[in-house]
């Protein structure tokens, strides 16, 4: 029994820590919001040189073939910076639903493409109404009633729509499902919105923690009434709740992804508990956090807003914490 | 008790509906804390005046029609039914209006109310500065005193100014008495923008708008204010301004600004909202969520109800309004909060309805602004301060 | 449009609060607790002489003849003072059942004796597991699927339990509903139960309010760390959103008996709208003012025990908020 | 990350349950905190000694099995599991002897732990008093230098002493500097009840157990503790009691007390209660509340685990422990609240459960117990406090 990531996952979480708070600091985010593409121009590619993209991926087809244990720590950083790339959908969806399910044609030349950088893949679940970054993707992963299809974008209507958060260029997309473009039935489907809600959720504890750290940052230093403002009990326990939200989503984060590497009976249920947990600790940390601030909480000049912004989208994106718990309910209570 | 209207009242409303009706733009202007939107808000609020609605409750002499307190609950409970455009004047004819009829001289009174109602003069608030947000009786904006001129020399900065950007006039507290602390020695001005010394800047809210504006002081003049009203000047006494802003800012605090209408009017539409999606979403509780709004919004009526009796028979609610302010902040917050389940996977889109039907999503913008409710007119914090000391007689320290 | 109470409304809620202050303080419930009944020997006809109990009966047979809007004060006080008597029940429940549906002779009957304080009647809804006060009863007035019942003790099994709240006298019924006892149907029952979850609402709101004035004194009085703990911040929101509960409750509770009295088509929505408020209000309430209080509300010696109890039976009977919730959501959401 | 236990974890499990369920009292025991439920479980409590269950974490020499931390949470969620009872024994086992074994003399550890494993003494704890409660460095109760009898003549008042009025021995914070305040000055001593001087008064609970006791002090002695330890003495260093008391608190409020398998197996319960009554209870919201609950045992489970690791590894929680204690305490208020739903009107029931098989209704016993959680061994506020002051380095002023 041992609950804690390895030296070597916490040294690799670190190493991307340390690119993204080179390459991805809030001037890069606000970068994205501005840009064509919503993405930080160069960064996909140093995450592809660092192996992070095809973590997941057989190392054949240049992957390091590891498990979800080892890229949950990861897109958690990706979270606390509020990378705007598509780490969390390709690397730990995407990829190893195309690895399980496609055919080995089919996945050798996908995977070897997303594993070199040179091309991504959308992600469209049915339970999002939309899918992030569908222009520019090289194919698509699409869930209908029968499964999981891989799709060309030829055959993908994509109509634009604009998110709150700047750097998530957001579409519906329309299709007809094929029995050509089935890939896996809906197991494979369910297997996907599982990584999905994990590892969304590990993005949601990324983003609480940094909401958090920008409130006790300010709150140590905004001064009224002649002392810091983090010297009053109510914005204490305000910071000392939303801590409390986000620690115990965390251990049910690590123990989702675990069961997911481990193919655990039991996956499915721990994805639902920790997209559930820590959607709910994002929505509360949020609050939390723009209470603190006050009104500098209230402007676009002030980072806080960027975060808070992507949490607001992912908190209801794979489920929201009351689709969760009503998954819980359903295998937990009969 | 009597929780009927007169027949007076009865066709005060119908008179209100039937215009309204006729009147109210469909659909919705955008918002008004852009400089296009704020333009399209002018129009309308220049409308109002036309027909006397913009100052239902001021005299006739000023724009108004003499409305009582009941006549304006009706008059605010129509508007927002009505789903009418937000009051772009809110500023000027809530927040400084109340004081300029409790404080202002008749010449005072004479040009600037007219005006104001006639959205003329457009008035920003200038209480907030980069150091005086909640502890506003710490603000060091300064006025020195130019005795050769008449008048006030304005120095400093003040911010997160309402449409700032948008507006003519600015009220605010400036500290005139260089050697007073916290809530001495501060006199509330009147200032027009245009005049030297005065620098505008807008910046971005959290929704996306630039309303907010942060306006620098650098020797701009204003006059003493005995003379001609045009020019600006001091509202009340010098170094009295503390209790001046004071009755502006528990006017703020209290019924005025939050009507009931507003928060009956939203959750009429969350329940709308509901029929049409709460069979789709899933989420057991959401159900719950939207009754305990629709409850809470009732009882906020109910309690105005009770408020506005005891004003109209001369018990003033007093330090009670802090339980106004925290019930209406933190109740739209919870009612924007189920909306946004009610969205589900769309509720981060900026644009959002039927094809041919899309507008500014209600409920994300309705959301965000909420969240502006718990933090201004005095946190929610000190609101909960106010209520358990002066209230509930708790000791302060 | 006038909302407050008239000063005739007043005078009589003081004049019944005075009694009670006299007559019903802690010890006074304290013996209520202790003793056979579990009521406060002598004060039910102090209650009979001031028109209390008989408030909404006709003034033909010993009653004032008025409406719920004035007994809903005059209950809010009995809350207030934890009063361990009927009054709600009959006064507010029974007197109107009976005058309303049963026939002229037992009506006079009944009435007259309840009027004048010489027999109860019990009360047994469909929404409630137990009744309060069988032992004793002159008569009840019991709920069926095909309505409200006036039934003779003889034909009634009485089970005893054990309240939480020593003065709440609970027992299980078991009868047979026959034609013969039939007193209305089911839109009288749920009158009764309309009646039934205003009054309770009222109570819950007087409890709530002695619970926090309870509190508000105990922490001004109470030092640690060299100041009182009223001071805190923490302790000051406490309090501060007890109140916020309680005095958002009130103005549907009033608004409630107000639309019983005029025979509002939404009165039903309004009762459950009260009671949902009254007892969030009521639980918000118990629970910070048990925080506030530390070790000392957690004795029984010290009084807070005895309101608390009785909220906590009340805060469930004659429906929950959640309850209630349904029912306006029911009516409101379709 | 390793989620599985070893072979020899395994055995040890299997071990444990079958104890248990040959063992455990069944129907559960009466409450420990009644002088009749008492006498019962200090049988129980003998019976555990017996086969080695009562200290597993302590070595072999004091009656324990010398398990580790793993097999301890295995022991505690198998106690759990099995619904065997309450240990009347845990204010010694767990909050005197860890500071026994840290700042104990060899004599002290030798005399006192194998009797406290075998419920030969039993320890209350004298932290609180009248006027000293979350702030326990206010008390007053103080212990005077007798030099001629070699020891301290005690004075004063201890209260909220659970089951004090059972116990044989009282553990607690006593002022020997009189010129001392706050921390200062304090000296942690072990002293037994039957001695001269000394009066317990038992009061009344909440939940209608007498299960509290004041402890008064007139003129006790109690010796230096270098001699026979029988007579009581002094633990750790005179005017050093301070250190002891936190040793011994942060041990309260940090994992030892809070094992994960009381609330997986008060939820396990819960899941239990939800299946019988959640189909006929008209509340739409409990099934979430349920759910809610269930998750949150299951991340307070995970947390430990987090925490075991660490310190098995040699990194302490700290101040993060007052997490742990806030939630702890808050779930199990929110589990029982949502087991009070699902009884509706019969929530109130002392006795409750089928005919025949009538039990202290354990939902409204067990809620009123978890009111006290956020209370007792450091308010939630204060843990709040110290969760936003040394963990999250918010100013203290």
């Amino acid at each position: 029994m041992r609950f804690a990531f390895t030296q070597d996952q916490l040294d690799f979480a670190e190493a991307v820590s340390d690119l993204l708070a080179k390459e991805c600091d809030p001037a890069a985010v606000r970068v994205a919001w501005e840009n064509d593409t919503g993405r930080v121009p160069g960064l996909w590619s140093r995450l592809v040189e660092m192996g992070v993209v095809g973590l997941l991926a057989p190392e054949g087809v240049g992957g390091l073939g590891m498990g979800e244990i080892d890229l949950v720590r990861i897109v958690y950083e990706a979270g606390r910076a509020a990378l705007p790339e598509p780490l969390s959908t390709i690397a730990g969806v995407v990829v190893p639903a195309v690895r399980d399910h496609a055919n080995t044609a089919d996945a050798e030349r996908f995977l070897s493409d997303v594993c070199a950088g040179t091309s991504t893949i959308a992600l469209g679940l049915a339970a999002n109404p939309l899918v992030v970054g569908a222009a520019g993707a090289a194919m698509f992963v699409l869930e209908a009633d029968d499964g999981l299809h891989l799709v060309d974008p030829d055959v993908v209507e994509i109509t634009p729509e604009q998110s709150v958060d700047g750097s998530r260029r957001v579409s519906r997309v329309n299709w007809n499902p094929s029995s050509a473009t089935l890939m896996c039935g809906p197991s494979g489907a369910a297997e996907a919105l599982d990584r999905a809600a994990t590892f969304t959720a590990a993005e949601l504890c990324g983003l609480a923690d940094t909401m958090l750290t920008l409130t006790t940052g300010y709150v140590a230093e905004r001064k009224q009434f002649g002392v810091p403002i983090g010297s009053f009990q109510a914005i204490k326990h305000h910071c000392a709740n939303a801590m409390l939200a986000v620690e115990f989503a965390k251990p049910l984060v690590w123990r989702a992804a675990y069961s997911l590497t481990q193919r655990d009976p039991d996956a499915s249920l721990h994805a639902s508990m920790a997209k559930a947990a820590a959607s709910d600790a994002a929505d509360v940390v949020g609050r939390i956090a723009m209470q603190c601030h006050g009104g500098i909480g209230y402007t676009v000049e002030y980072d806080l807003h960027l975060y808070l912004k992507r949490a607001w989208s992912l908190i209801s994106q794979d489920g929201s914490a009351a689709s969760h718990r009503r998954r819980v309910a359903d295998r937990v209570l009969g | 008790m009597d929780l009927t209207w007169s027949a007076d009242e009865d066709a005060f409303r119908a008179e209100c509906r039937a215009w309204l009706a006729e009147h109210a733009p469909n659909p919705p202007l955008p918002s008004g804390d852009t400089a296009e939107g704020f333009a399209l808000h002018m129009e309308w609020e220049r409308k109002l005046y036309a027909d006397r609605w913009a100052v239902v409750s001021w005299p006739t002499e000023h724009g108004g029609r003499g409305a009582s307190l009941w006549e304006w609950l009706i008059f605010e409970e129509e508007y927002y039914r009505a789903g009418a455009p937000q009051r772009v004047t809110q500023n000027g004819i809530f927040l400084l209006a109340p004081s300029i009829y409790e404080f202002g001289t008749q010449a005072q009174q004479d040009y600037y109310l007219p005006r104001m109602a006639a959205g003329e003069d457009l008035w920003c608030q200038g209480w907030s500065e980069p150091n005086a947000g909640s502890d506003l009786a710490g603000l060091t904006s300064k006025a020195v005193r130019d005795d050769e001129a008449g008048g006030w020399r304005l120095h400093g900065q003040k911010t997160w100014t309402t449409r700032g950007a948008f507006c003519t006039h600015l009220f605010g507290l400036f500290r005139t008495d260089p050697d007073s602390t916290r809530h001495h020695g501060l006199t509330y001005l009147l200032v027009p923008l245009d005049i030297d010394g005065v620098t505008v800047r807008g910046f971005g809210r959290l929704d996306g708008d630039e309303g907010f504006a942060e306006v620098f002081f650098d020797g701009a003049f204003v006059p003493d204010g005995d003379g001609d009203p045009a020019a600006g000047g001091v509202l009340g006494e010098v170094n009295g301004g503390w209790g001046v802003a004071m009755a502006t800012t528990s006017s703020e605090r209290g019924l005025t600004l939050r009507s009931p209408g507003r928060f009956t009017a939203a959750t009429a539409r969350l329940v709308q909202l509901y029929r049409e999606r709460g069979g789709s979403v899933d989420d057991p509780g959401v159900r719950d969520a939207v009754a305990q709004a629709w409850i809470d919004a009732e009882a906020y009526a109910l309690y105005t109800l009770s408020d506005v009796t005891g004003i109209v028979e001369g018990r003033s609610p007093g330090a009670r309004s802090s339980l106004n302010k925290i019930f209406w902040s933190e109740l739209d917050v919870r009612l924007h909060e189920a909306a946004l389940r009610l969205l589900g996977g769309e509720s981060e889109l900026v644009e959002w309805g039927p094809d041919g039907q899309r507008v500014e999503n209600p409920w994300l913008k309705g959301y965000q602004f909420s969240l502006s409710g718990p933090i201004y007119a005095g946190t929610n914090e000190i609101q909960r301060n106010i209520v358990a000391e002066r209230v509930l007689g708790l000791p302060r320290k």
